[in-house]
């Protein structure tokens, strides 16, 4: 794992230079900027309405941005370069700058009509031509890297939402992203069923070198997960650190009254 | 005026006839319906706002105004700008405009019912907007369609006695022109309301295994 | 109700007759604004002012739903060029002749097929006629041995003449003055009229009468053989085309008679 | 040009009936539309036979036949009826019949814990429907009864097919005065589509004063 | 009030005996018997699905009995005497039979189409024939006694959960009925408007001798409530008694059951 000090040395994976976005007159994200260097684990935390969901939507290229630049791997996610200017990128750039970007929803997003193992194996057949048998066999390894080996001929509807969630962390491994992106994946999930998809995120993160972007409310997981935190809000990133200093020593006021809140609602960190 | 079994037995092979050509023109209609359906959803889709406006006024215009008119013009006022089509052709392509708009409204619903979670889904997976339109929208979104799609075609075979105003021999000219020469009116108009009903009948119950079998749009 | 038969004492005083016309000039024809005339409902119209019903009611329809409506009581009378026909006759009850005419083609200039009568129309298998459904022409078609589905039935005659122009139908079959009407308004040079048709009869209508309204039609009669007497009759139908000598000629019973 | 303004007055006589028609047959359709659909949800069981008889003869055959059954058949059996009254009589027949399902379904999509808490009032079974059900059925039958007024718009076109001096009939009776297709007809799509227009806009504006209340606006 | 031990003083206001009540196969009622004094305030509590909800519907005429009888202020609900014998009554008798019960639902069942006043003066003026200035006055003081006299002209999707449900009471109440029933009122409501709805119905229970069946799984509410508890478990009444004796020395295993688990759940009792 790579280390926040040591940011700077290494080239980011992800660099994210003065972005704003607006919902109308709202203004969502205002200049934000920060980087991610490659293999890190961030989890973004902050009360809601903060924007933590939109920074994961906009690396998605599910929303669009009204200003600033990200570069993701070395280019940049939203423009081209022609004739030394920087302008807007085209569906083909985006297509190509996805490839690199896996995301996890809080409601899954399972396909619906396919079955468990069609849900994994469609990407990569479709965007990557794999060949199926191919598909399927690394299909089969993430589902059972994420305990969903013998539900593979399942239908979604057949599943909890614990499951559900599991299958679509293995869908969205299976296109072998750089980066992954995970929106609350534990928060529509009844009690009982968060610590297991937790166990598969944890793992997912001892076990490979991929970079990922995280938004939670479970603090105690972030405090495990994460190498760094970024405390969101009013669109804007108001204090960073290790879990450590963040959740021990938060030097922010509103960082200091948010953690106070959690607490009182019950939250161990 | 009394009920004449004999007068009906007499007509009957020239209704059959007529109910033949009703039921032909319902099948390419809705065939029609199906496809001119599609091309306005999409169309109204477009990023081209031109393209999106204009389609979607088309359809506004074609769904508020009579199809009897429609007919009209497509029978006799199409041919001064060179366009001649035979009767029954030119009834198919009125119902099937006719209906398409209808359709279209079949289809926007069914493909807004799409959770946009879906579409958020494709475009994490990578997938393009062609591989989202054939491996995940449609799939998800034609079933729940095709009872009120049915619904539709049902209707559409009801209107064909329009046709009758563009000289096609359909059921409903058949029994006027029968009428005409007979002066008999009474069974005539009420056979044709038989065969209207049964062949309805058959078709709600039809409708109703479909509604079973894919559910409703809402 | 549609049982007892209709006086003349009740048309008086519902104040007019309520006639089927066709909108097919000269025999019937509606105004831009909306006033009927044409040589049927004229004649009518004066019959009946003598009579002491002191108007008319017109409503257009097609000749098919005319005896139908007739019988269902829709009208009072029938004045809309409806030859007499055996058929016709036992259907309904005629007044005297009023207007006669012999039957016309509408053809494209030139007259490729050369159809000259019904029977060069069944003979020829890519011709086809139009005709007003239920109208005599129809009828006369049949009866020469067209085919129906050579025999279209035509809306209207505005329709008739379009389709002949569009090249939908090769003839298009009306009485005469109503072809000749229809070309004046067409203006075409691109048609042609052949008239009359060879081995087709003249026709006379007349005012058609509910059957069981035999009363009315009667003093209809009278009017209606005075008018002829004094020459008013022959005022009204010449200007339009029509022949008062023709139809003075002959009579109700020769024409019902007059079989194929 | 002097002769057009004669025939565009002949269109306008028949716009007035058309728009006639389509008045008197909505009113008849939503009576109808009530009787039937609430009949349909009654505890008699004969009247949920008649309604239901009454919504499948008048959904499953054409209003063509039905129009012409009106116009042609009904004076034989003694039921002289004008062409109005006919022309009438068809289409809110044939409309009050769709009508009714919209309406059988409204109220059936108001919540059963509403029907509860008219019991746990006292109300009787009309005083719940009269003050409970059918108003918030309304909101919801509202947008498809407007469909169905434009759809009963646009078949009194059929009308004259029986010769009722509707403004399709009176089109064709410019077009065989005048020899010209495109004018009259072109005319009367654009009055039919301004028709339909308005009404649609009339409704519109009557779901959402209604709906004002539900939403809370209304303070 | 009137203590659980003075039964049979007094005439009881409900009887309830030997009532059974089948949903399909399922037993959902077996045999039920218990009764009520007038005035007396009683908490029926127990684990899900064991009927308690079923009676209270009962009791409101909401569900038919499969068999046995019921007896509210002197007369027989279900079931009117001709010649002698006990026939099934038919809707006027129910009619008039309801007019001396009221029930507040879970989710209030407000009419959504009507105002707050509205909704609380209806059935008096259909029902009771009420003129709609007295029934205005009355209602706006039953509004004021659950303080929601300055909502009066507000529709009900204007309101928070709280604030509903104590509409749905003074509407409950417009009608001065004998018996009172609750059906977990509290339980559809965020945690921080609970109170608010409780303070309503303390009140309720001391100024007022309506009597009171209250199904609800707030133990320490029902402890302060009530003078009676029920404890229901398949369709029976396992154990009954003082709050006291329940609470603290509950004799049954089930009911001993019951609590340890409510009280592992986080519950004060
Ligand atoms: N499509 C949209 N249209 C308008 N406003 C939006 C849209 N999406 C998000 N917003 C607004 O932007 C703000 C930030 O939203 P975002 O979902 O990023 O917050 P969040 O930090 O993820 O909050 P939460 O913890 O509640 O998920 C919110 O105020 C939200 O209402
Ligand atoms: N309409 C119904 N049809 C079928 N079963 C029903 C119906 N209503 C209730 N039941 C069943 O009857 C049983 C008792 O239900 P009831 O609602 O009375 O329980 P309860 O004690 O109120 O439970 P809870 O605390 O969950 O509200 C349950 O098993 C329920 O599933
Ligand atoms: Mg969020
Ligand atoms: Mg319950």
């Amino acid at each position: 794992m790579v280390l926040a000090g040591e940011i700077g040395v290494v080239q980011p994976i992800i660099k994210v230079d003065r972005i704003s976005k607006n919902f109308g007159a709202f203004q969502c994200l205002n200049e934000l900027s920060f980087e991610v260097a490659p293999g890190e684990k961030i989890a973004l935390i902050g009360p809601s309405g903060s924007g933590k969901t939109t920074i994961l939507r906009i690396l998605m290229t599910l929303e669009t941005i009204n200003s600033g630049h990200i570069e993701v791997d070395g280019d940049q996610l939203y423009h081209v370069e022609r004739n030394g200017q920087l302008v807007a990128a085209d569906e083909a750039h985006l297509h190509r700058m996805r490839q690199k970007i896996g995301m996890v929803f809080q409601l899954f997003n399972l396909f619906p009509h396919k079955s468990v193992l069609d849900n994994v194996t469609l990407a990569p057949i479709l965007t990557k031509k794999m060949k199926r048998a191919d598909a399927e066999r690394r299909g089969m390894e993430l589902l059972d890297m994420v305990g969903m080996a013998d539900k593979a001929k399942a239908m979604p509807a057949q599943l909890s939402g614990g499951q559900k969630q599991r299958v679509a962390i293995a869908r969205a491994l299976a296109l072998s992203p750089k980066i992954m992106l995970f929106d609350e994946v534990t928060s529509a999930l009844d009690p009982e069923l968060v610590e297991e998809v937790l166990n598969v995120m944890r793992k997912l993160a001892a076990e490979t070198d991929m970079t990922m972007l995280l938004v939670t409310h479970e603090m105690s997981f972030a405090n495990d997960f994460a190498d760094r935190i970024l405390f969101f809000d009013g669109g804007r990133i108001v204090e960073e650190g290790k879990p450590g200093e963040i959740f021990r020593h938060p030097k922010q006021e509103r960082t200091q009254a948010f953690l106070k809140k959690i607490i009182a609602a019950g939250q161990r960190i | 005026m009394e009920w004449d079994w004999e007068f009906v037995w007499e007509i009957m092979p020239m209704l059959l006839a007529g109910v033949r050509i009703t039921i032909l023109a319902t099948i390419l209609g809705s065939a029609l319906a199906a496809v001119v359906g599609l091309v306005i959803v999409i169309a109204r889709r477009s990023a081209n706002r031109a393209v999106s406006r204009t389609v979607g006024f088309l359809a506004e215009f074609i769904r508020g105004t009579p199809l009897l008119v429609q007919l009209y013009f497509i029978f006799y006022v199409l041919p001064d700008i060179g366009i001649l089509l035979p009767p029954l052709l030119a009834g198919v392509i009125g119902l099937g405009l006719h209906y398409g708009t209808y359709t279209a409204e079949v289809y926007r619903a069914g493909i807004e019912n799409l959770p946009r979670g879906q579409w958020e889904a494709a475009k994490a997976c990578n997938l393009t907007p062609v591989q989202t339109w054939i491996h995940v929208v449609m799939p998800q979104a034609i079933p729940p369609m095709i009872p009120a799609l049915a619904n539709y075609f049902i209707a559409m075979f009801k209107e064909t006695p329009l046709l009758s105003a563009i000289t096609v021999l359909e059921l409903m000219n058949q029994a006027k022109s029968v009428a005409n020469s007979s002066y008999r009116y009474i069974e005539p108009i009420t056979l044709v309301g038989v065969f209207f009903l049964v062949i309805s009948l058959i078709s709600v119950i039809g409708l109703r295994w479909l509604e079973k079998r894919f559910g409703r749009v809402a | 109700g549609s049982a007892g038969a209709i006086t003349l004492e009740e048309l008086k005083e519902q104040g007019f007759a309520r006639l089927a016309i066709a909108n097919e000039p000269p025999y019937t024809a509606v105004a831009p604004d909306g006033k009927v005339s044409g040589a049927a409902p004229d004649v009518a119209r004066e019959v009946f002012k003598r009579l002491g019903v002191p108007d008319v009611a017109a409503s257009i329809s097609e000749y098919g739903a005319m005896i139908p409506g007739l019988q269902a009581r829709r009208f009072d009378v029938i004045t809309a060029g409806l030859f007499m026909k055996p058929e016709r006759c036992e259907a309904v009850a005629y007044s005297e002749p009023i207007l006669c005419d012999a039957e016309a083609f509408l053809l494209k200039k030139g007259n490729s097929k050369n159809l000259q009568s019904y029977e060069d129309i069944a003979k020829d298998e890519t011709a086809t006629i139009g005709a007003p459904g239920g109208g005599t022409e129809e009828k006369l078609a049949l009866e020469a041995g067209v085919p129906r589905d050579r025999v279209i039935v035509v809306p209207d005659p505005q329709s008739g003449l379009k389709m002949v122009q569009d090249g939908r139908i090769d003839v298009y079959s009306l009485p005469v003055l109503s072809i000749n009407d229809l070309v004046k308004k067409a203006n075409d040079p691109n048609i042609e009229v052949v008239a009359p048709v060879q081995g087709a009869p003249v026709y006379c209508d007349g005012a058609a009468f509910h059957k069981s309204d035999t009363a009315l039609r009667d003093a209809f009669d009278v009017e209606l053989a005075k008018m002829k007497e004094s020459g008013e009759f022959a005022k009204i139908i010449e200007p339009y085309g029509f022949s008062a000598a023709a139809a003075i000629s002959t009579t109700r019973d020769k024409q019902c008679a007059a079989a194929q | 040009m002097d002769q057009w303004s004669g025939y565009l007055g002949l269109i306008l006589q028949g716009a007035w009936v058309t728009i006639e028609l389509t008045i008197l047959g909505s009113a008849l359709a939503l009576v109808m539309a009530f009787l039937a659909g609430l009949g349909r949800l009654s505890k008699l069981a004969p009247l949920r036979w008649l309604a239901t008889a009454y919504i499948e003869f008048f959904r499953g055959t054409s209003i063509f036949v039905q129009l012409f059954w009106a116009y042609f058949v009904l004076p034989l059996l003694g039921v002289p009826l004008s062409p109005l009254q006919a022309g009438v009589l068809a289409l809110g027949l044939n409309v009050g019949a769709y009508a009714a399902e919209v309406v059988r379904g409204a109220v059936l999509s108001v919540g059963k814990e509403q029907y509860e808490a008219c019991v746990a009032l006292n109300l009787n079974r009309w005083q719940c429907m009269r003050h409970i059900i059918l108003p918030q059925a309304f909101i919801v039958m509202l947008p498809t009864f407007g469909n169905n007024a434009i759809e009963l718009l646009k078949a009194t076109a059929v009308v004259s097919l029986i010769s009722l001096a509707d403004m399709t009939f009176q089109a064709q009776v410019v077009r065989s005065q005048t020899g010209n297709t495109l004018i009259p007809f072109a005319t009367i799509l654009l009055l039919y589509f301004a028709m339909a227009s308005a009404l649609s806009w009339g409704v519109r504006r009557l779901e959402r004063k209604l709906a004002r209340g539900l939403d809370g606006v209304r303070a």
